[in-house]
């Protein structure tokens, strides 16, 4: 049989979201690969310049829809440089807390869809199970399952419910089994080992060339991880290692995002333990009404003029659960965002998906690809 | 060696990197270079090369409308340091030379900023749509393209 | 006997023509009125109703807590629902997420491509209405400018209890209308 | 008449049927009490209660999996359409047996209505052959185990014409890895049953499971048995071996373009032919319908014992299938077929060596000696 290009999506069960894999095989042999964004985009950054500061949060969490939170963390903090506001100390930690909480939850969704992509059935579901009882946690405090709109710019927009900690390291005790009895269904499966090993190689010279970040890049052996590089938050507070692996393979990137939950749950337990201890207010006062917060208190400032606040470009990054992400929030002394850019993790990995596929047989394609975690929201925005 | 406005100056001086024209400090980044859009081919390999910023985060363009920036966000993974690149482009024809062959990760960020923002990359590639379908004629980020409530249109569909 | 032969010839040519032909019509006549018949309809309906295959399909946000009802939890399968990847096998499109322009004419594609009878649901705002991204330049606002829909479900996105709810409406639509 | 075969219950339902027949309509009786005719509406009639057996068993099986499947995995399965969802399949069928039926335009006429059709009814051929009791099945044919495998293996033809009939590119390579796969695993599948051959000397069904009331093969050929049900999975295409409908790079692979009741035809065939393939198994290497000694002789001397008994063994056998399916991940086209022709081959030329040694000493290490080995 002569060489012949497939498509595979917009509908397809391999690409867990909006776009298409154009691919020309030559029998089972992938030849070239031509990836075709754009079927999800919608306008966010541009919505963006329509909008009050607070009603952006509302676009983060549908930008990536799997870690909803950390897309709102990158941007209030974003938007706090650019407009020179400081949240308080008990806001920081709780959006270090939802962060990681968001964490855990994107990567049982992407263990959960990467082993069904392998052909396994049950971790799926069994995946599910253990992420609702992270959205559950995630309801109790933001009423929201999936779109929480709960940090605002200059804080967060409630407390913690009473009794939370100890919910929390309810399922935090759970959780902590469940992933050991992940890697014994994955690890001690021999086809598992052999499906993925020495699959979509991508070393790390090639991965710091190519922009591709997050576990990709740390399945190469290099350490970088923002939270520890460029502390943000109150990541320099909490103790936790940056997950590496040496085999730059999917099984590698399979390890170091079970080690990153691991981490994950390590730093949730500090953090409660902190909350515990140290109540206090969690959103700014002294915020200008304009800010379009229907939570905010209105204090003595809110009646200032849109004047008395300087302009400013606010630059964010942080380790989001795909990678590196960026604001680039522009503040020309409007009610609303002169600028917004973002910088997208999965965009840059998926940019380079020439360099770890080609090569390898159709049948590697689901894994390979469910291994840089496609969320194909943030990627076309 | 000092990473913020005065060690970076001090570098670029050092390194001979051209076109060079302020360096300011910057929240969140080592400094907000600004250099002339017309150095910018040789500018890119000195900072990469000498200085070390080996991975380009993002590109990205705004519409000043009386002019165009476009910024480059770098990283070194030796200073742990973002670096911000700026540059102001004239708002008839804005174009500047592409970082894809500095940075091949540049490539899609160039698409985008060039679909979206309607900026130029000179020697690009692959400069064709990237977000919207093929053909699309405008450029929704510019200043003058407004949004507004979509009116009550009505879609034929032709069935096959 | 020469009337027996004419006899004998009429009913071979009625045989070797018209015989294929008047019966192929007759079943199809008999198929479609046992189709209509008080006895058999509800008995597809019945089963019409109690099978709804939808694409297994994820557009945007709306996807995963459609994914999430196929979780458990909620094990959507309870009520028939098996998702099947090619549209050829499906019975039902369940639009979770936003339609832009450039997935548009795919998505008419792929609603041409399922076989009748075969409904819509429009499963959160955006797919209602646009959702947040109404005044986008790039979204379609609301399925129902390209498909029929039968069930809106509102939420941004809806939970999944409410994507069921919104399966057990279409199956009381199916009985009250038929299918 | 005693009604101890299948036949049996055929005639005595056809004579009765002509006989009522001809006493409302005295002047047919001499037609009716045609030797030939009666012979023919009893052959009709056995057909009838075979496929409808066989059918129903088909649907209770996938029943079966989709209500294990969700056991393992931590939900309830069809629930709500009959009682326990017992109903559902049914539900299933009817719905696209109305389902409108369609060709697409640049698929090729014959192959895409003829693939699916010829597939089915060469699966359901398989249980004119299978003996499901003692005698049950009338006639018995020397080489009815070979005309079973025959018949299993003509599963990639069939699918084959249907995956190029139907212009997809997904279903081409889907109907390529199902002909290389299937292929593959004839070789270690045809070995295994030699070995079984050597030990019971006959290639007749009937004449290896009353082989096997002593002792059942599974205990000998242990080897063989592995070989055989591992080739098996990969005929059915099951997980870990579905890679002609992984879907994860295939959408549905060779049915892709497949709906309303053409798809029902090849859905309804895989689990004809997983019936099949378990019933094989036990047959093979479980016994059949015999029983261990110790349960008394009357739980297995009717015929109707003897099928209740096959078919819990059928089951238990499908379900460890099943339970694979929920445990294992697949395998990729090249593995499939190095396992097939590096692994599977060489265990199951061991196994017919093993086979010739225990009929050669007459003896089974576990069981002890037993004196009617061989044949």
């Amino acid at each position: 049989m002569s060489e012949m290009w497939v498509n595979m999506g917009p509908q397809h069960p391999m690409t867990h979201g909006l776009w298409n894999l154009r691919v020309r095989i030559d029998g089972e042999m992938i030849v070239e690969v031509d990836p075709e964004m754009g079927y999800l985009h919608r306008g966010i950054e541009k919505i963006s310049e329509d909008r009050h500061y607070n009603e952006v949060i509302t676009l983060m969490d549908r930008t990536c829809y799997v870690a909803g939170m950390a897309w709102e963390h990158l941007y209030v903090m974003g938007a706090e440089k650019a407009l020179g506001i400081v949240p308080p100390e008990r806001a920081e930690w709780i959006r270090m807390l939802s962060e990681e909480f968001q964490r855990l939850a994107s990567h049982i969704m992407w263990y959960a869809a990467f082993v069904q992509d392998l052909g396994l059935m049950s971790p799926f579901l069994y995946g599910m199970r253990d992420r609702d009882l992270i959205l559950d946690l995630f309801q109790s405090y933001t009423g929201g399952r999936l779109t929480y709109e709960y940090m605002r710019v200059g804080g967060v927009r409630n407390d913690l419910p009473e009794g939370f900690p100890a919910q929390a390291r309810q399922v935090l005790d759970w959780l902590e089994p469940r992933l050991v009895e992940y890697d014994r269904l994955c690890m001690g499966s021999e086809i598992f080992r052999r499906r993925c090993d020495g699959l979509g190689v991508l070393k790390a010279n090639d991965c710091v060339r190519l922009g591709v970040t997050g576990p990709m890049l740390r399945s190469a052996g290099s350490k970088r991880d923002i939270r520890k590089d460029r502390p943000y938050s109150r990541y320099s507070q909490v103790e936790f290692d940056v997950a590496t692996a040496d085999s730059s393979d999917v099984t590698g990137r399979y390890l170091v995002r079970m080690e990153e939950m691991r981490q994950s749950i390590r730093i949730l337990r500090q953090a409660l333990d902190w909350l515990e201890h140290h109540p206090g207010p969690v959103l700014a006062d002294r915020l200008p009404r304009w800010l379009g917060a229907p939570y905010a208190p209105m204090g003595r400032e809110g009646y200032l003029l849109k004047r008395n606040y300087p302009k400013g470009v606010g630059l964010s990054a942080i380790e989001e659960p795909h990678g590196e992400a960026c604001a680039y929030v522009v503040n020309e002394g409007g009610e609303h965002p002169y600028r917004v850019k973002f910088r997208s993790p999965v965009f840059a990995n998926l940019s380079a998906c020439s360099h770890y596929l080609v090569g390898y047989h159709i049948a590697d394609i689901p894994p390979i690809m469910g291994s840089v975690d496609v969320c194909v929201g943030e990627v076309d925005r | 060696m000092e990473w913020n406005a005065e060690g970076v100056r001090a570098q670029l001086a050092a390194a001979g990197a051209p076109g060079i024209l302020s360096v300011d400090p910057f929240d969140g980044a080592a400094a907000r270079v600004r250099f002339s859009p017309e150095s910018a081919s040789a500018l890119f390999p000195v900072l990469r090369d000498a200085l070390g910023f080996t991975h380009l985060s993002t590109v990205g363009g705004i519409d000043w409308v009386e002019r165009y920036e476009v910024f480059y966000l770098l990283w070194s993974d030796a200073a742990k340091r973002y670096l911000l690149l700026s540059a102001d482009l004239d708002a008839k024809t804005p174009h500047i030379e592409t970082a894809s062959t500095v940075w091949p990760s540049a490539n899609w960020h160039e698409r985008e900023a060039w679909e979206l923002v309607g900026i130029g990359f000179d020697h690009h590639p692959d400069l064709r749509h990237l977000l919207m379908p093929d053909g699309y004629s405008f450029h929704p980020l510019q200043r003058s393209f407004k949004l507004h409530e979509p009116e009550d249109l009505e879609v034929k569909v032709r069935h096959v | 006997m020469v009337t027996n032969d004419v006899s004998f010839v009429e009913i071979e040519t009625l045989r070797s023509r018209e015989f294929l032909p008047a019966a192929k019509e007759a079943l199809g006549s008999m198929i479609k009125e046992q189709g209509e018949s008080k006895l058999i309809r509800p008995v597809f309906n019945w089963a019409g109703r109690n099978s709804l295959f939808p694409l297994h399909w994820g557009l945007a946000c709306c996807a995963i807590e459609f994914a999430a009802a196929f979780g458990a939890r909620w094990d959507a399968e309870r009520f028939g629902v098996v998702p099947r990847s090619s549209p050829r096998q499906c019975d039902l499109l369940i639009v979770n997420g936003t339609v832009t322009w450039k997935v548009a004419h795919k998505l008419i594609a792929l609603y041409e491509q399922m076989p009748e009878p075969k409904w819509v649901i429009a499963m959160g705002n955006c797919a209602t209405g646009g959702g947040p991204f109404r005044t986008a330049y790039s979204v379609v606002p609301g399925v129902d400018k390209l498909v029929p829909v039968d069930v809106y479900i509102a939420g941004c996105p809806p939970r999944p209890e409410a994507l069921l709810d919104g399966i057990l409406r279409l199956e009381a639509l199916i009985r009250e209308r038929g299918a | 008449m005693a009604l101890t075969t299948l036949w049996d219950v055929a005639y005595f339902l056809a004579s009765g049927l002509l006989y009522v027949v001809s006493r409302i309509i005295p002047p047919l009786s001499g037609v009716l009490s045609n030797g030939d005719l009666v012979w023919g509406l009893s052959a009709l009639v056995f057909g009838a209660i075979l496929l409808a057996a066989s059918m129903i068993n088909t649907i209770m099986l996938i029943w079966f999996e989709r209500k294990m499947l969700g056991r393992f995995m931590d939900r309830r399965g069809a629930m709500h359409v009959g009682y326990a969802g017992l109903l559902q399949n049914f539900a299933d069928g009817l719905k696209l047996f109305r389902k409108n039926t369609f060709k697409p335009r640049d698929a090729d006429g014959l192959g895409f209505y003829a693939g699916p059709t010829a597939y089915m009814v060469t699966s359901l051929l398989m249980f004119g052959v299978l003996p499901v009791s003692t005698g049950w099945s009338d006639g018995s044919l020397p080489l009815s185990m070979l005309l079973a495998l025959v018949i299993f293996s003509f599963a990639p033809l069939f699918i084959f014409i249907s995956a190029w009939s139907s212009n997809n590119k997904y279903s081409l390579i889907g109907g390529m890895r199902s002909a290389a796969q299937m292929i593959a695993y004839e070789v270690p599948i045809l070995l295994a049953v030699v070995a079984v051959v050597v030990i019971s000397g006959s290639f007749d069904l009937n004449t290896i499971v009353s082989e096997q009331r002593n002792y059942w093969y599974w205990g000998p050929l242990f080897l063989a048995m592995i070989v055989f049900a591992t080739g098996m999975l990969a005929e059915m295409e099951r997980i870990p071996f579905d890679l002609p409908e992984a879907e994860a790079e295939l959408v549905e692979g060779w049915n892709t373009e497949y709906g309303g009741m053409l798809f029902a035809y090849f859905m309804l065939a895989d689990y004809v032919r997983a019936l099949a393939g378990s019933i094989l198994v036990v047959l093979l290497f479980l016994g059949g319908w015999t029983l261990p000694a110790y349960f008394p002789a009357a739980l297995t001397s009717l015929p109707l014992a003897g099928i209740v008994v096959l078919m819990v063994k059928t089951y238990l056998v499908f379900g460890v299938f099943v339970w694979i399916r929920a445990a294992l991940p697949r395998v990729r086209t090249d593995q499939l077929l190095r396992i097939g022709w590096m692994r599977m081959i060489p265990l199951s030329l061991a196994s017919i060596v093993f086979a010739v040694f225990f009929v050669l000493v007459k003896c089974i290490p576990v069981l002890g000696c037993v004196p009617s080995m061989g044949g």
